[in-house]
């Protein structure tokens, strides 16, 4: 019991140290202060990355539709958010849109300019949840029956028919077809990121501890098992796949804010690939690793390591090489050496709390010996 | 005694132009413990997985405490194909999935063990479970289904307890030697809580000694959870030891049924199992 | 945390390796250091990689160039170095706002770019924060400067562009059918279609509009649609590499109608394609070779003595219309830093409007909305036979 | 009919580039179970090292170095990021998968400074124009169909009639059995990546003579689509493959043609979702069935 408790002071006290951080970070620097871009941008992705773990580390379903479920939550978001005022100028090309009001607005309506926005903000990231969940549900039908490299297959060619759609100038009026949208409101320092992503990935590690959670690892570990000890691989299975679609959709409106403006494009499969290599990173199956990895991924490819891509690295000067695009090129090698020689990652299964268990210690010392 | 808990009624399994049960017929009646036997490739764990709904019978019915509980008959190419008996006897189809099956209360083993390979011994217990939960998805994460939670951890505990695994609950289940194993899987299968339990060769592998613990310890879980238990064996110590019928399965078909020691004077088995010379 | 080392050790090794097959370099001969002086940061913020890379890269050129010419400026009675920051932001918007905040964390005093207009829209909402001053060289989308107090332009916008190639393929090409082909998802493309569009009918056209999803090459059904269609003219406004494959679509087709392109297809790439294919195209932009002579020459001579330049240009000494504008979007830059008195950003800022200055690209002032006032756009044809464009006439609209 | 022909034959000639790639998925997936996601991106390569060895060398010398460096790129791939994985997982081989496309496109972006490379000298003979019933084309659309089929011929005759051939189908048809018989494995492995790349080094050329720009992501689509392709015809099935191909090449231009231009792409996902659902074995797949 006294372990269970020093787990339980060492998360809450490294936790509330990263908050106390990123408030600090929040009222000493500027909003467009590139350590406040990073950390909006890493707690997105961190979600994200969560959310998708969920799915392809906890329940054992390789899925690669991560990316149509975020531009779901990213347009639902944006669609619903822009001010009135501003929808003549943002959707230039069709007569101000299709929907005549604004989400925020209306809130601000009964409770006030400032609470009544960001109220209005926070529920319309949850339809965007809402919508990609209600997506995943009707995909899921059909696709979940799907074996492994199949699913992942047919769950990326939902996610590029989806993005067709959003570009289609047919349905303009609410998409704003190929163009951007943009002007809506956003949070621009980096706490509230941190807490309201915080919050959602505190809930799914509670799913993941309850008697669902522990159904998904099953599922993941044995189809067969599962099934024959009266788990309902259909339900649960679809039950795991509309939860993580719906966080990817919150993710999704979460990246809108951080972006500022919407289109279609970013959500590429390629978004889906970076997004899983982050959680092959972190560890496959441990939440922790995958924020972590997101922070350590973001960090470097938009601060620490940008000097690879222009000219300058470590005080090393050597533009013939260090140009433009040898960042990601070193960041693949690493990625490959990570996939090929360190295959758990960097958390493995573990999460945060269990870093402080001798128990994990002894066994990473035995392992240590046996090799 | 008497009540019936498991009939298989004329169900046939048929693979293609494969037929790897044949018109099968039996009764399992409450408390007996109803062996299964038949050289290797008879059909026996296929039997199993026709039981439990792993496969779809082509044609017959499973019958589970009276009611029954899956049909089939020949649809499609099958109709063509099908070379059983009792054709068009059937007319509905009835199909649950395992996990309904197990829901019923009916639980199994493996053959080849199938635990949850990244999940601890206790743990592997508890998440069979599961399908006794009665909290939705939402009240399981926001923890509203606390008590039930505390009372089937507090279950989990107990079921250790009387399988013996109490003081390994937290080691992997893969860490386990292979003994302990083939008995924590019989624990999970006792922790959805089931009338029939059926064990698909659960002395595979064991040594005598093993053998003879195991034997005792079924024995055992069937007085104290009021079991009706359903297994496959090779080793007949086991079989005769324990077993108040015997069903004996040989290319799919049934060729005998009786007690141990009718079994053990049957021609035919004893054909079966040594094999018949041609010109005898 | 084994790993963690293990991670750190592969990281460092890949690095070091790396700076041991580099050599040395001296630093670029174009920044003479006169020891004693400030220094005043200039951003570049422009694509060098991804679709409109090629673009970027040549408009950095004429930004490099008349650094090359302008090192230092007189702000304020004092002199300063002026020093280039050049951030890549890879052509799409979701980088924008990251490359935006690396040129912020910089600091710098005012910001040069895009080629391209989404990512300069996504760019503005951070700059816009800061209160950063930014000068749009080559993005054409009325909303960059239209929601973005910070945005000024030195390029003409697409209602105007659209609107002179609309008027100048039915008036001068007398064609009455337009075939429009653009890009799912950028709308640069979609922007220009529009307002083609509006404009071709307006005149009593018809047009045919299609898109193509991101990453096509194969071009030929759409040109066989346009021949279906009986198009005289097929307008695609896309970036680069599509031109091409659309040049060498209709060439394969033999397509009889008129291409007609945008800013971008003032390219030596498309020309390139275009060479010895027998095709008509006809594109607007902002600069024709021979405009400022002295410029055209000292740049040429700039571009050939150095093999990398020549490289980012496209292989040749072609001076392409966004160099002219990175040109004067450089020098437009330290006037503002003149008028303003500080290298102080929000001075320049202030400063902005009321820069008034005559580039080779022609007179720059800015309107209210801070968009550049320009009257005429050029129209240029591609010399199929040398390689090059032609200058056809200067189109105005009233 | 006069209409319509310049999209049929635009059709054939895509579907028989798309042809090309898909055996090379087939294959590999046949006997590893694995969807080779690099795959596209090898194609690609092979455009690049088009693009780079005719600026350099004369025809003769430079299509040989294509086939060569994409074959030898296609067999260090399997070595490198796959063979050390054969006991792995399912999914940790994808994630591989997934990660050396990702290796090979960034790369690649380093090394073109992320701007696509026009083909400035294609092929000669095969890239100019002719005219067929009044339509006008690139003599290497009239070639394709027939050069695929030749080479799909052929390679079916090295499966049926060669011990390395036999040995590719029993490792298909029961990958651990063939291991006891003493077939070795790797080598067999490390074939199918030779005759794929090769084939998609084929196709490469082909394809990057009519649309004359490699882009770092240009092996994307064309990859997906083949795969697609490949399910669609039965994944493991050589003539499957092919055939869902040429089918998949000529719905695409039609799609075209009747103007639903901007669901070109989505079209081919939306077939890929509907075949799985419906016949995931394809249209010459064989059923395989999981053991309990």
């Amino acid at each position: 019991m006294t372990m269970k408790k020093k787990k339980t002071i060492f998360t809450a006290v490294v936790l509330a140290i990263l908050l106390a951080a990123c408030i600090v970070v929040d009222m000493t620097l500027p909003t467009y202060h590139i350590a406040v871009t990073v950390i909006k941008k890493a707690t997105v992705y961190a979600l994200v990355a969560v959310s998708m773990n969920l799915l392809n580390g906890f329940t054992g379903l390789f899925s690669l539709g991560q990316a149509g479920f975020m531009l779901l939550g990213a347009y639902a978001y944006g669609v619903l958010t822009i001010p009135v005022a501003k929808k003549a100028s943002v959707y230039q090309y069709f007569d101000g849109g299709a929907i005549p009001f604004s989400v925020p607005e209306i809130f601000a309506g009964f409770l006030g300019e400032t609470v009544g926005t960001v109220v209005g903000m926070l529920f319309c990231l949850l339809i965007g949840g809402l919508l990609a969940a209600l997506m995943a549900y009707l995909i899921g039908l059909p696709v979940l029956r799907l074996k492994s490299d199949y699913l992942a297959i047919a769950t990326l060619g939902f996610a590029e028919i989806l993005r067709a759609f959003f570009q289609w100038n047919a349905l303009g009026p609410i998409t704003n077809g190929s163009n951007l949208l943009k002007s809506y409101p956003t949070f621009g320092k980096a706490t509230p990121y941190v807490l309201l992503a915080g919050l959602m990935i505190a809930v799914i590690l509670l799913l993941i501890n309850s008697t669902y959670g522990r159904a998904f690892k099953a599922i993941r570990d044995d189809e067969v098992a599962a099934e024959a000890m009266g788990i309902n691989l259909a339900k649960h299975k679809r039950m795991a796949f509309i939860i993580s679609s719906f966080f990817a959709g919150i993710g999704g409106g979460m990246m809108a804010m951080y972006m500022g403006t919407i289109a279609a494009a970013p959500f590429k499969s390629s978004l889906t690939y970076e997004i899983l290599l982050i959680v092959v990173i972190g560890g496959i199956g441990s939440i922790t690793g995958s924020v972590l990895a997101s922070f350590l991924y973001i960090f470097s490819s938009e601060w620490l390591l940008r000097g690879l891509d222009s000219g300058t690295f470590l005080g090393i000067n050597a533009p013939d090489i260090f140009k433009n695009g040898f960042r990601m090129a070193v960041f693949s090698v690493i990625i490959m050496v990570i996939v090929l020689f360190f295959r758990k990652g960097i958390m493995g299964d573990k999460e945060l709390p269990d870093l402080i268990d001798p128990k994990y210690r002894r066994k990473k010392r035995k392992e240590a010996a046996g090799k | 005694m008497s009540k019936s808990v498991l009939k298989i009624e004329n169900a046939t399994m048929q693979f293609g132009g494969v037929v790897a049960v044949d018109n099968l017929n039996l009764e399992i009646n409450e408390g007996e413990i109803v062996a299964l036997i038949g050289p290797n490739g008879a059909g026996k764990t296929t039997a199993f997985n026709v039981t439990t709904g792993v496969y779809q019978p082509t044609n017959g019915a499973v019958w589970f405490c009276g009611e029954k509980v899956i049909e089939n008959h020949p649809q499609g190419k099958m109709k063509k194909l099908y070379k059983g008996e009792h054709d068009g006897e059937y007319t509905h189809v009835l199909a649950p999935t395992p996990d309904k099956i197990t829901k019923m209360g009916m639980a199994r083993t493996f053959q080849n063990i199938r635990l949850w390979k990244s999940q601890t011994v206790f743990d592997n217990v508890l998440i069979a479970k599961h399908c006794r939960a009665t909290s939705n998805v939402f009240s399981a994460t926001f923890r509203l289904n606390r008590k039930e939670e505390a009372r089937q951890r507090q279950e989990v505990l107990e079921l250790l307890e009387v399988v013996g695994l109490a003081d390994v609950k937290d080691e992997l289940a893969t860490s386990l030697p292979y003994g302990k194993q083939r008995r924590l899987e019989i624990a999970r299968a006792l922790a959805a809580e089931p009338k029939l339990l059926l064990l698909d060769e659960p002395a595979a592998g064991m040594n005598p000694q093993e053998t003879d613990e195991l034997t005792a310890f079924i024995g055992e879980i069937r007085d104290k959870f009021h079991l009706t238990i359903f297994l496959i064996e090779h080793h007949m110590n086991l079989v005769m030891n324990i077993s108040d019928r015997i069903y004996v399965l040989d290319f799919g078909k049934l060729i005998a049924e009786g007690t141990p020691t009718e079994i053990q004077n049957n021609k035919r088995v004893i054909d079966a199992y040594l094999g018949v010379a041609e010109d005898a | 945390m084994k790993k963690f080392f293990a991670l750190a050790l592969t990281l460092a090794m890949t690095l070091s390796l790396a700076a041991c097959g580099a050599k040395e370099q001296a630093p670029a001969a174009s920044a003479p250091a006169s020891a004693g002086n400030k220094v005043v940061k200039v951003g570049v913020y422009e694509p060098q990689t991804g679709d409109n890379g090629a673009g970027g890269k040549q408009e950095i050129l004429g930004i490099e160039y008349a650094h090359y010419l302008y090192p230092t400026v007189e702000i304020g009675g004092e002199t300063y170095d002026v020093k280039l920051e050049i951030v890549d932001n890879r052509t799409t918007p979701e980088n924008g706002p990251s490359a935006a905040a690396e040129l912020i964390n910089r600091d710098v005093s005012i910001v040069l770019g895009s080629y391209g207009s989404g990512v300069s829209m996504a760019g503005g909402a951070v700059f816009s924060e800061a209160g950063m001053p930014a000068l749009g060289t080559s993005c054409t989308n009325p909303q960059v400067t239209a929601d973005c107090d910070v945005y000024f332009r030195l390029a003409f916008l697409d209602p105007f562009q659209g609107t002179v190639l609309a008027n100048y393929a039915y008036n001068e090409l007398g064609v009455d059918t337009a075939y429009t082909l653009a890009m799912l998802g950028s709308d640069y493309d979609q922007g220009l279609v529009y307002y083609f569009t509006e404009a071709f009918k307006a005149l009593g056209g018809t047009v045919i509009n299609e898109d193509f999803p991101e990453g096509s090459a194969n071009f030929v059904s759409y040109v066989n649609n346009a021949k279906a269609a009986g198009a005289g003219v097929i307008f695609a406004p896309v970036s680069i590499n599509y031109a091409q494959l659309i040049v060498e679509a209709s060439a394969a087709q033999a397509y009889e109608g008129a291409l007609l392109g945008s800013d971008t297809w003032d390219n030596n790439k498309v020309i390139e394609a275009a060479t010895g294919e027998d095709i008509r195209a006809f594109v607007t932009t902002f600069y024709q070779e021979g405009g400022a002579p002295e410029f055209d020459s000292g740049i040429k001579e700039w571009l050939n003595a150095n093999p990398d330049q020549l490289t980012n240009n496209g292989g040749n000494d072609m001076i392409a219309a966004v160099t002219a504008v990175g040109y004067d979007a450089y020098l437009t830059a330290l006037e503002a830093l003149k008028l303003a008195g500080s290298p102080d950003r929000a001075a320049v800022l202030k400063a902005m409007p009321s820069v008034s200055f005559e580039g080779v690209t022609g007179l720059i002032e800015f309107d209210s909305i801070g968009d550049a006032k320009r009257d005429g756009a050029f129209i240029k044809t591609a010399n199929t036979v040398d390689g090059v464009w032609d200058f056809v006439k200067i189109q105005t609209v009233q | 009919m006069q209409e319509l022909f310049p999209y049929l034959l635009n059709g054939v000639s895509v579907g028989g580039q798309y042809a090309l790639i898909a055996i090379g998925y087939t294959l590999v997936y046949g006997i590893l179970r694995l969807i080779n996601f690099a795959h596209g991106d090898v194609f690609m390569v092979a455009g690049l090292v088009m693009v780079y060895s005719t600026t350099s060398m004369p025809i003769y010398l430079a299509i040989p170095l294509v086939l060569v460096a994409t074959v030898a790129l296609g067999f260090t791939i399997e070595r490198v990021a796959y063979k050390p994985l054969r006991t792995a997982p399912r999914m940790s081989v994808m994630i591989s998968a997934i990660g050396v496309s990702y290796l090979i496109q960034n790369l690649a972006f380093y090394i073109t400074g992320g701007v696509p490379q026009p083909v400035s000298n294609p092929i000669p003979w095969i890239s100019d124009n002719v005219v067929l019933f009044g339509a006008s084309t690139k003599r290497v659309t009239l070639i394709t169909p027939f050069l695929t089929i030749f080479l799909v011929i052929a390679l079916v005759y090295l499966i049926n009639n060669t011990k390395i051939g036999m040995a590719m189908r029993a490792a298909a048809k029961d990958f651990e059995t063939a291991q006891l018989m003493g077939i070795k494995i790797n080598s067999v492995i490390s074939m199918t990546f030779v005759i794929g790349s090769f084939l998609a080094a084929v196709g490469s050329m082909l394809y990057f003579t009519n649309y004359p720009s490699v882009a770092i992501t240009s092996g994307g689509m064309p990859g997906l689509k083949a795969f697609v392709a490949a399910v669609f015809g039965g994944i493991g099935s050589i003539p499957g493959a092919v055939v869902g191909a040429f089918i998949i090449g000529l719905c695409e231009e039609i799609i075209k043609g009747l103007g639903y231009t901007t669901f070109s792409d989505a079209f081919t996902f939306a077939l890929l979702i509907v075949v799985l659902c419906v016949k995931p074995t394809g249209l010459f797949g064989e059923k395989v069935t999981d053991k309990v």
